[in-house]
């Protein structure tokens, strides 16, 4: 049920977040919902590694060695998402000082001001 | 008796978290959602412990602490930058 | 002198603040902390004197237990009044901002009083500038300085005076 | 508005197969063959009590040295971005901007808290083989201590030279006993180049420590570099 | 306790997806540019206990420390430095 | 003496959660932001040196990482809520209509 839950919830916020990217005008507002999507994408990917009854894959007192296999979760999609995280940080650290310097050539934020592009 | 005792502080713990949630969605001005902000971060410092005592595993204790700290830290950063101090 | 007196006061929280985090004696954990600590002192003796200020006399720390039951008190009273407040349904509020003077001199002991005047009953330090304090009263019950200063102040003056100075 | 419409087709599509992926998603029993591998390895042969640290420093080593290649990367092109511009004129009529005073009580809160938030983030990658939080997160923490002190001191300039140093020396020890690994142990990165020890110490798990710590240092020094540049900009 | 948890986790999802919304959309914000950010760094903060109801505290760390803290500082250093153009896109 | 010290930890976890609904209530039902600073840090503050006191009497071995969270929300908590109600007020959030008194206005229109 909580892992259910959880899918559910991260699908929910890649949508919230891709709508907000599309229809927004303001680039930082784009940049914001690019984020909560980025969230939704991790907590997918968590999520579907849960598995009810288990307990997280850090042997200590409480999860001993012998046991681990039939105690522990599959830790490859946390180490694959703290990758995402991290990752992520620098991305979002891009995009933002693009439109910092985007900013300072046009001193607008809005998006449909900028038609070099367009045919 | 006492996972009854929990049962009920979990309970409130929720109920004040709404709360805090209300103010946040509610609150007219900026410096309103900050506060909301601070509230609802220590109260969920609270439910991580919470959570760590219902798995049994300590170890979830340094995350509560990491928590606490990066809480602070935003709301420090939002209230200097309200105030234009950076 | 002084510099030096820093760098072993500091030196010495950041070891306890390791051996909280730790958890243990062992003597790796040991080796590592004290490490680690006297780096981390060594990079911060310059800006970072506010900790030595705490005078350790055996008067200071005897103060400093008694400092602590009374905070302890005071912030249970304020819980209360404050729960008496939001329970009750007109919201009996009078609040005002005020100002009031203190004496002491030393930063950590004007950041400890700023912090413990937060927690108390119905008070919240807004800006502290020299020597005077401007505080957020949920129930203002005097507006002049001397009486405010009496009624908000001068309980914990009395204590981190001793500690601090 | 045709965009708008277009947009929310899309997004329709998207929960239409978001759906029939939730339909369809049947929990897992049991381990696939990789974690059940992960599982019963770790601790026996790396020492690594935390599983999630073992696969992110040593059986995935590569990875990680791509993924803080490409946060020195990031850092770089944002300090690149940002400091090569060109001096524009303060416009006239307008005061140059004033910056909020500090007040006292968040300069000595600082003073107290940040020696407490560095040594906490050297904790954290210390402990990495052991507890929850590792380079990454003790990077992280360590940038955020950087950042306080900015926020209570925002005319501070720190000394790139500094930063620069610790990223490009963290980096060379990490490349460094990577190549070691090479020679004296099975492989690129591998931390069995010292003893495993007992599981559960401090000093365990062969180089984990070692290595996590050298990450920290450079994710943390990455970080703060690009906390720095984005700070020292000027207001448009 | 299972149900215990299960409600958390109904709880934080349910602010999760109110915070995003007012992120993304800016409804009930005065379209103001820094409420966005804040509720998409409480949608961060959130995501890091949920992580932690998923059995993933390192995970839950990583969120807490850099998808909440850092990402949101420097969404405001931003903000800060063109706050004296347009903020908004409508 | 076991069961004694779980009913104490749980007691006090009640005690504690009670706080922070307060709290909640508070920042609901106050007037203004300073009131509402006011209700979220002291009962908030309270509410989660409670909660860990009674966690750490079901759970006497996780004592000390106890504590140290404890220090480090008895610190940051106010200090936080000051640098905002100090940022509040210089933002010229409107307060409330029956504030009696405002010094700080006074004395900073005089500097201006």
């Amino acid at each position: 049920m909580i892992a259910q839950l959880s899918i559910a919830t991260g699908f929910l916020l890649i949508l919230i977040g891709l709508y907000g990217a599309l229809i927004q005008r303001n680039i930082l507002r784009m940049i914001v919902a690019f984020t909560v999507a980025d969230t939704g994408v991790n907590i997918v990917i968590v999520a579907v590694g849960f598995m009810a009854g288990r307990t997280a894959p850090i042997l200590d007192a409480a999860v001993p060695v012998a046991d681990a296999a039939a105690r522990i979760i599959d830790p490859l999609p946390q180490a694959l998402v703290l990758t995402a995280i991290v990752i992520g940080l620098g991305t979002t650290a891009l995009m933002l000082a693009y439109a910092f310097k985007l900013y300072e050539k046009r001193r607008t934020l809005d998006i449909d001001k900028f038609t070099d592009l367009r045919g | 008796m006492v996972e009854t005792l929990i049962v009920i502080a979990a309970t409130l713990t929720g109920a004040a978290f709404l709360l805090a949630l209300w103010r946040f969605l509610k609150g007219p001005s900026a410096a309103d959602r900050v506060v909301a902000f601070d509230g609802l971060t220590i109260v969920s410092i609270t439910m991580i412990i919470l959570i760590a005592f219902v798995e049994g595993r300590g170890i979830y204790l340094d995350v509560a602490l990491v928590y606490a700290l990066l809480s602070f830290l935003g709301v420090i950063a939002v209230a200097r930058y309200l105030e234009r101090g950076f | 002198m002084t510099k030096a007196r820093d760098l072993t006061t500091l030196f010495a929280t950041l070891f306890l603040f390791w051996l909280l985090l730790n958890g243990s004696l062992a003597p790796d954990v040991l080796a590592i902390g004290l490490v680690v600590a006297l780096l981390i002192a060594i990079l911060f003796r310059g800006s970072l004197a506010v900790l030595s200020e705490f005078r350790a006399t055996p008067l200071a720390i005897v103060t400093a237990v008694g400092y602590l039951i009374y905070f302890l008190k005071a912030l249970l009273q304020s819980n209360l009044q404050l729960a008496r407040i939001v329970l009750s349904p007109s919201l009996p509020l009078t609040p005002g901002i005020v100002k009031v003077r203190t004496r002491l001199q030393s930063r950590m002991g004007r950041m400890l009083l700023a912090n413990s005047i937060t927690l108390t009953p119905g008070t919240l330090t807004v800006e502290l500038n020299g020597e005077w304090l401007y505080i957020h009263w949920v129930t203002v019950e005097s507006a002049d300085i001397e009486a405010a200063t009496a009624s908000i102040v001068s309980g914990f003056e009395r204590y981190i005076e001793v500690m601090y100075g | 508005m045709v965009k708008r419409f277009l947009a929310l087709l899309l997004l329709a599509g998207l929960g239409g197969i978001f759906a029939s992926l939730l339909a369809g998603y049947i929990p897992d029993a049991e381990l696939n063959l990789t974690a059940r591998y992960y599982a019963d390895h770790a601790a026996g042969d790396l020492g690594a009590a935390n599983i999630v640290t073992a696969i992110i420093v040593t059986y995935r080593g590569l990875d990680t040295l791509g993924e803080v290649t490409v946060l020195f990367l990031a850092a770089s092109i944002v300090g690149l971005v940002l400091t090569h511009r060109q001096k524009h004129d303060p416009r006239p009529g307008q005061p140059a901007r004033t910056r909020a005073p500090v007040g006292e009580l968040l300069t000595t809160g600082t003073r107290f808290l940040v020696p407490l938030i560095l040594l906490l983030g050297v904790y954290v990658f210390m402990n990495g083989h052991l507890t929850p939080g590792g380079g990454f997160q003790g990077g992280a923490i360590i940038a955020s201590g950087i950042l306080l002190l900015l926020l209570a001191d925002p005319l501070k300039h720190f000394s790139h030279g500094l930063i620069s140093a610790v990223e490009s020396l963290a980096g060379l020890f990490y490349i460094l006993l990577g190549l070691v690994g090479l020679v004296l142990a099975g492989g690129f990165l591998d931390n069995r180049i010292l003893p495993a020890g007992e599981l559960g110490a401090l000093i365990s798990a062969g180089a984990i420590p070692l290595i996590y710590s050298l990450i920290g240092l450079k994710v943390g020094a990455e970080f703060s570099s690009m906390l720095a540049s984005l700070s020292e900009t000027e207001e448009l | 306790m299972n149900i215990l948890m299960t409600a958390m986790t109904g709880l934080l999802c349910l602010a999760m997806l109110g915070s995003a919304w007012v992120a993304v959309t800016g409804k009930g914000s005065g379209q103001r540019v820094s409420i966005a950010i804040l509720a998409s760094g409480l949608v961060s903060l959130f995501a890091s206990v949920l992580f932690l109801i998923l059995a993933a505290p390192d995970v839950a760390m990583t969120e807490a420390a850099i998808g909440s803290g850092l990402t949101t500082f420097l969404f405001f250093f931003v903000l800060s430095r063109v706050r004296a153009g347009r903020q908004d896109g409508s | 003496m076991d069961s004694l010290l779980n009913l104490l930890g749980g007691l006090l976890l009640v005690a504690g959660a009670s706080f922070l609904f307060l709290g909640g209530l508070g920042l609901v039902r106050m007037p203004d932001v300073f009131n509402r600073i006011q209700a979220g840090t002291k009962a908030t503050t309270l509410g989660t040196l409670l909660g860990l006191a009674g966690f750490a009497c079901l759970r006497p071995e996780w004592g000390l990482k106890l504590l140290l969270i404890g220090l480090v929300t008895l610190f940051t908590n106010p200090i936080s809520s000051q640098v905002l109600a100090r940022a509040a007020h210089r933002t010229r959030v409107e307060m409330t209509l029956n504030t009696t008194v405002d010094r700080l206005a006074e004395d900073t229109g005089e500097e201006a």
